[in-house]
């Protein structure tokens, strides 16, 4: 089966889905000739032509804007927004129109829609290049929220969002574009050619919104992690040798919670990985679910390891970034609980 | 280094304030008929003279005048008449059933409806309006019905709405009525989007977008405008200035210092400033911007001049801010009154015919009221379902929302 | 002592402030002349000049925008956005800018500023007058997020965030701008003229932020509020009868952990309450940490009453709030355990 | 209803791509001394004209002509020679040290080193600027120590931002240099608060926005110019357009369809386009745009005619987008050669002197490069605390931020 990494995977994803509907639209700040910063849309506007793949103003108000005008006039945009710390100024048009347009007007209008925007630390970006703004998303009713840990999952969800008649942020932690980094940024990391999850099969294939994916059965502890942070809880279990479960959420909204609360009334105990700040992080709302759903069978607290409550820095990128060490401490210390 | 003489801020304050004697001199209005019309074609910067000036055809005799004048037919003119005083008693019969107590809020557009009336005989079938709260005329115009938007206002049984929007955030997509945004401006560049998904797929559709002159300092509108002059689409953008948002006067926008219709320039789009008192100016730019959209010749913002003549809103109260008198002052005169005297004019009509005529629409009216009160009104009789509230968040109901629904027990 | 509504109480702290301070300026859209939409601005222009209480234009990005820049020449910004519900075109001056600016700068620069917003619903204002963001604001480091429940608070509160030399976003429940409104639509208000809270002193006090208040004793289970839904918890305890401590966070960051996690020490069981959509919001992160401070004494899962993960409908206003029953029977619910 | 034509959507494209042959025609350019010098009151709307003409003052003998030519005497123009040959060989040695491993990330300003060394020449102590990320020459040339900005660039321990911030991002409040942000003309609208902020306190100190020809696609910049345009605050509204934004060019921010000083012309705020490569024009619009906004006469808005002759960054290769030899065929000219070949038109230079002077500052800028790299650079030597990423956040650290500091154990 042909390897990918996270980049080809995500541009043959637009590619496979530009080719079968016509309707698909990709435009973003540098997306067009250039094919985007990060290369993810290399090659579609020679192939599809310039109205369907094109540069837009850097106005990511205006990218979002035109996107839901596109959306209830028919169309299916991908629009880019080149970081994810940069959405910002479109946040308005994603929380007041994308999110509400198919409730507020009865279903007359929609915004069928991708927003996908890089996402993530551990690539020396400091504070506005390495943010992780889920929480932001989840919060708002009428949205989904989808961030994938690998090039398989990345294809295959992408084209479920594309087709999907919801507004779908589409988060791409970057630090694994180019391959599975598990916070040991002093090692060389494994290529996605040399990784099973690299494998990416031709032509269309979608991954259903709303299902996890548990990466490595445990028995001793539930670790709920997304994006990057699925790999860093790999190389934490591996070297702490605790019999983890590890659980990748792939998307947040809509929430597998069978597979979480399944897991968890099975360990007994949960820690909770993300790389954004933790006050009203995603990983609250993990936690709150969990206890909720099984009080009963919690042994030990439920623990976060996630991003400092400061900006991201610059040259303290790896006292910031939850590592596998602090992982791995956290693991250890449900256990001892 | 000289001395320094200490800076001081300029803080906009309208003319007059409640007491004083109304002041519109800041408006210069130039003779019916004396502005020129240029061809579709035109660039934008052989224009720039048309964002300074205004265009209208209705001279203070009633007579239509001058290069813009359009020709209507009489029929085509009572039906503009019917329209506005149709929007005109139902906004005044809605005012009334909020005071009433059958809804929570009313927005009406008295004083401006020849505006949206006007504007919509531009439009055809599948084209697509992106509109405020103030534009109810467009759907008056097409005689959509008036139960149906009564049904919203009172978040009934029947409304289409299913309960959950404020009331005259209307949707109807059949009209080209795009649903209403309680946050200002966020349409303006969804419009300039759904005119470029237009272009894209090679259809003949175009749009228009509807802003009112305080929201044009809000993002959306330069977004609007930038994707506007970059990309082309068919779209026709119209800044409703009306002078005042809520209690600002349209100082606070930038109105003192240039024109809104003179915001294009800067983005190379040809813009016109228009009589938006005047029905028949109204209908021939509207057409003129319209021809431009659907000859590829991309968008044209137009800044129609009227004036706000009732309150913000049921919540707002006007003297408190403005001379009670102001809108009887208004030097572009009522849009009604304006076409009615043309409609003299031309000899097709007459004051007794427009009694009849208006008694007629406030029957119709009343009758739509009473038709719609009988399918419950806000506090009163039938609603819309509780489960309601959680359907439609998303095309399929996720679980987390079936099991909020199951804890509400609906 | 004088008696205030909380509308007239926040007025009097800015009118103590701009007397007191001469940096202290206040805009916002219909702000100056007419006196804001809630009139809590009324008289300010006339007493204090133009060029310290005006309006400004309908651009919330402008707004925040022009307060940090005011901020950073030295003066002291109130600004006002009208409804929470506009606050999204701003957000981005709020979080990339307010918020990291003392950070990004070494302290160089700062943003010493307030912004009002009236928020949450009971008022049928639909989905665009009756939000509540305040997670969004939580999840952003370097903004404190304060939100009063009474007159006393308000003024207090609001003093103190003008005085902070740090981005405060004050956040004003209109419900409760004339009265202790407990979620009994169908009941006459008591106003504040009749509320020991409406009692505020004349001229300067400050309410330090990052202190709750325990408004209700009480050995049974610990509820945690604020806002309007203090007044809830209040009647929902009377009608049940249950023992409920009642505690008023009135800032949410920083936020008062010691009084949270003495009382859940104490009655073992914790009911939280907010208006804002249940998904990541505040209670979600109240949630997790009241259970990772106070795991081994909890004896029931913590429950969480809040708003639906729906737009904020407009007739079904009271199926939506999150009302003085459904509270009674989480009060219960938790008991049973 | 007549038969339409479809629609089809305009995609903006340079003139050329790689492997094509460099094509400037879009830019017409006026002969140096051409363009007429208003007095600083003049109105707005009667200097429309200049918006869509280039201020030059350097004509190709290198000789200062018309009526913006300041007369610097020679001592001036070599400060300005020395601050731009500075500011270039201060980025050459940063992006070779980004290239050495030294730091993650750098952002040169190469080929516009004229716009901001012969900008700051027009302000005084206390003036603020709000800078982007490419107004390293604010700094140069008001010879602020480059050991400081290079720990920056560095993020090591004598960086004062304590490694916070991404290389390039400064923030020198002393110097009249607010702290760069890396989110896009943010400081647009801030400028114009500050500017605001000196008004309503009686100040005499302005403040200058900037933001690149891309960057005024975004929401602040209209929110800046609709602020600017009402309050009028002294603040000078400064656009670099350097032709590209990363691999955009002008086209995809709305600059097919008018020039960026245009965009002015609708909020009523004069401006002037400038040629960004002319030291002396450079120095005398900034001037006269400082002037007006000293006199309480409101903003200026200024479009620098430039070219961006480098990469956007160090992550960046322009070699994918636009032919190499763009930057050569650039018809403004290089601004150090430009201002040189003036110098030495005044008899004050010659290339031995220059090539001298060159040789010195080269030598200042490495000693530097040394001093700075023995502080630490960012993966080697001395580093900025651990601690210190927890500090700052508030003015007094709240207690979650206490105990996070712990957990982490620093
Ligand atoms: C984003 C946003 N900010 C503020 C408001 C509150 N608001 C509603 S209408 C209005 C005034 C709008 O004035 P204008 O654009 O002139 O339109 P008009 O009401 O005159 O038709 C304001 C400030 C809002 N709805 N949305
Ligand atoms: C809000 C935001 N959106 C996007 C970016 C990414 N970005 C950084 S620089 C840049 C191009 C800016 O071009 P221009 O304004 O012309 O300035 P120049 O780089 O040419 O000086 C982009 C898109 C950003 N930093 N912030
Ligand atoms: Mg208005
Ligand atoms: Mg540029």
């Amino acid at each position: 089966m042909p390897r990918r990494t996270m980049v080809e995977a995500i541009r043959d994803a637009l590619d496979v889905m530009m080719a079968r509907d016509p309707r698909v639209v990709v435009f973003g700040e540098d997306v067009g000739y250039f094919g985007g910063v990060f290369r993810c849309t290399e090659g579609l506007q020679r192939k599809y032509g310039a109205s369907r793949c094109f540069d837009a103003p850097i106005s990511e108000t205006g990218i979002i804007g035109v996107a839901v005008g596109m959306g209830a006039y028919g169309l299916r945009p991908v629009a880019e927004i080149q970081f994810a710390d940069y959405m910002y100024p479109g946040y308005d048009q994603i929380v007041s129109e994308a999110a509400r347009l198919r409730y507020r007007s009865a279903g007359e209008f929609t915004a069928p829609m991708v927003v996908r925007m890089p996402c993530g630390g551990g690539i020396f970006g400091g504070q506005t290049h390495s943010q992780s703004p889920e929480a932001l998303f989840t919060h708002v009713a009428g949205l989904k929220t989808v961030i994938p840990s690998n090039p398989y999952d990345a294809k295959g969800l992408l084209i479920a969002a594309i087709e999907d008649d919801d507004p779908v942020i589409f988060l791409e932690p970057k630090r694994v574009y180019n391959g599975p980094f598990n916070g040991h940024h002093d090692q060389p990391i494994v290529p996605w050619a040399r990784h099973p999850l690299g494998e990416t099969p031709d032509g269309h294939y979608a991954i259903p919104l709303g299902q996890a994916a548990v990466r490595r059965e445990g028995a001793a502890v539930t670790v709920l992690a997304y994006g990057t942070m699925v790999h860093v809880a790999e190389a934490a279990a591996e070297e702490t040798g605790v019999d983890a479960e590890i659980i990748d959420l792939r998307s947040l909204v809509p929430l597998d919670v069978e597979t979480i609360v399944r897991s968890v009334m099975k360990t007994g105990r949960c820690v909770i990985l993300h790389e954004a700040t933790r006050t009203s992080g995603f990983g609250a709302e993990l936690s709150a679910q969990v206890q909720e759903r099984c009080f009963h069978h919690l042994e030990a607290p439920i623990l976060r390891v996630t991003g400092w409550d400061t900006p991201y820095p610059h040259a303290q990128e790896w006292d910031y970034f939850p590592g596998p060490d602090r992982v791995g401490r956290a693991l250890r210390a449900v256990l001892e609980e | 280094m000289a001395e320094r003489i200490p800076l001081s801020l300029h803080v906009p304050e309208p003319a007059v304030r409640p007491g004083g004697r109304p002041d519109f001199q800041y408006l210069s209005i130039p003779q019916a008929g004396a502005v020129r019309r240029p061809p579709v074609d035109v660039p934008a910067h052989e224009i720039h003279d048309l964002a300074y000036s205004i265009i209208r055809v209705l001279n203070r005799e009633g007579e239509a005048v001058g290069p813009w004048d359009p020709g209507l037919d009489a029929e085509a003119v009572k039906a503009g008449l019917r329209a506005m005083l149709k929007t005109r008693a139902f906004d005044a019969r809605m005012m009334m059933a909020q005071r009433q107590g059958k809804t929570s809020f009313y927005m009406p557009s008295t004083g401006e409806e020849a505006v949206a009336c006007g504007f919509q005989t531009a439009l055809e079938k599948g084209d697509m309006n992106f509109p405020t709260y103030r534009q109810q005329g467009l759907l008056i115009a097409q005689d959509w019905p008036l139960v149906d938007m009564m049904c919203q206002v009172f978040s009934n049984e029947r409304d289409r709405l299913m309960g959950r929007q404020l009331p005259v955030l209307y949707s109807a997509k059949e009209a080209g009525f795009f649903s209403v945004s309680g946050n200002l401006t966020t349409q303006f560049v969804q419009a300039v989007g759904w005119a470029m998904a237009s272009a894209i797929s090679g259809d003949t559709r175009i749009a228009a977008a509807w802003v009112g002159e305080g929201s044009t300092a809000e993002s959306d509108f330069h977004a609007a405008l930038v994707f506007a002059s970059v990309y082309r689409p068919p779209v026709i953008l119209n800044v409703v200035n009306n002078q005042w948002a809520i209690s600002a006067f349209q100082g606070i926008a930038g109105g003192e210092s240039a024109t809104f219709a003179a915001r294009a320039h800067g983005y190379g789009i040809p813009s016109l400033r228009v009589d938006g008192n005047d029905f028949l100016a109204v209908h021939a730019a509207s057409s003129w911007a319209a021809e431009r959209a659907r000859r590829n010749l991309g968008a044209t913002l137009i800044e129609w001049v009227t004036y706000r003549a009732g309150a913000h809103s049921t919540s707002d109260d006007p003297s408190r801010y403005r001379p009670k008198e102001e809108s009887d002052a208004w030097p572009l005169g009522d849009p009604i009154e304006r076409l009615k005297n043309h409609l003299i004019a031309l000899g097709a009509w007459s004051e007794e015919r427009h009694t009849q005529l208006r008694a007629e629409i406030e029957d119709e009216v009343l009758a739509a009221a009473r038709e719609a009160e009988g399918y419950g009104t806000l506090h009163d009789g039938p609603k819309p379902s509780s489960a309601a509230m959680f359907e439609g968040v998303y095309k399929e109901m996720p679980r987390h929302l079936r099991e909020q629904r199951q804890e509400l027990g609906v």
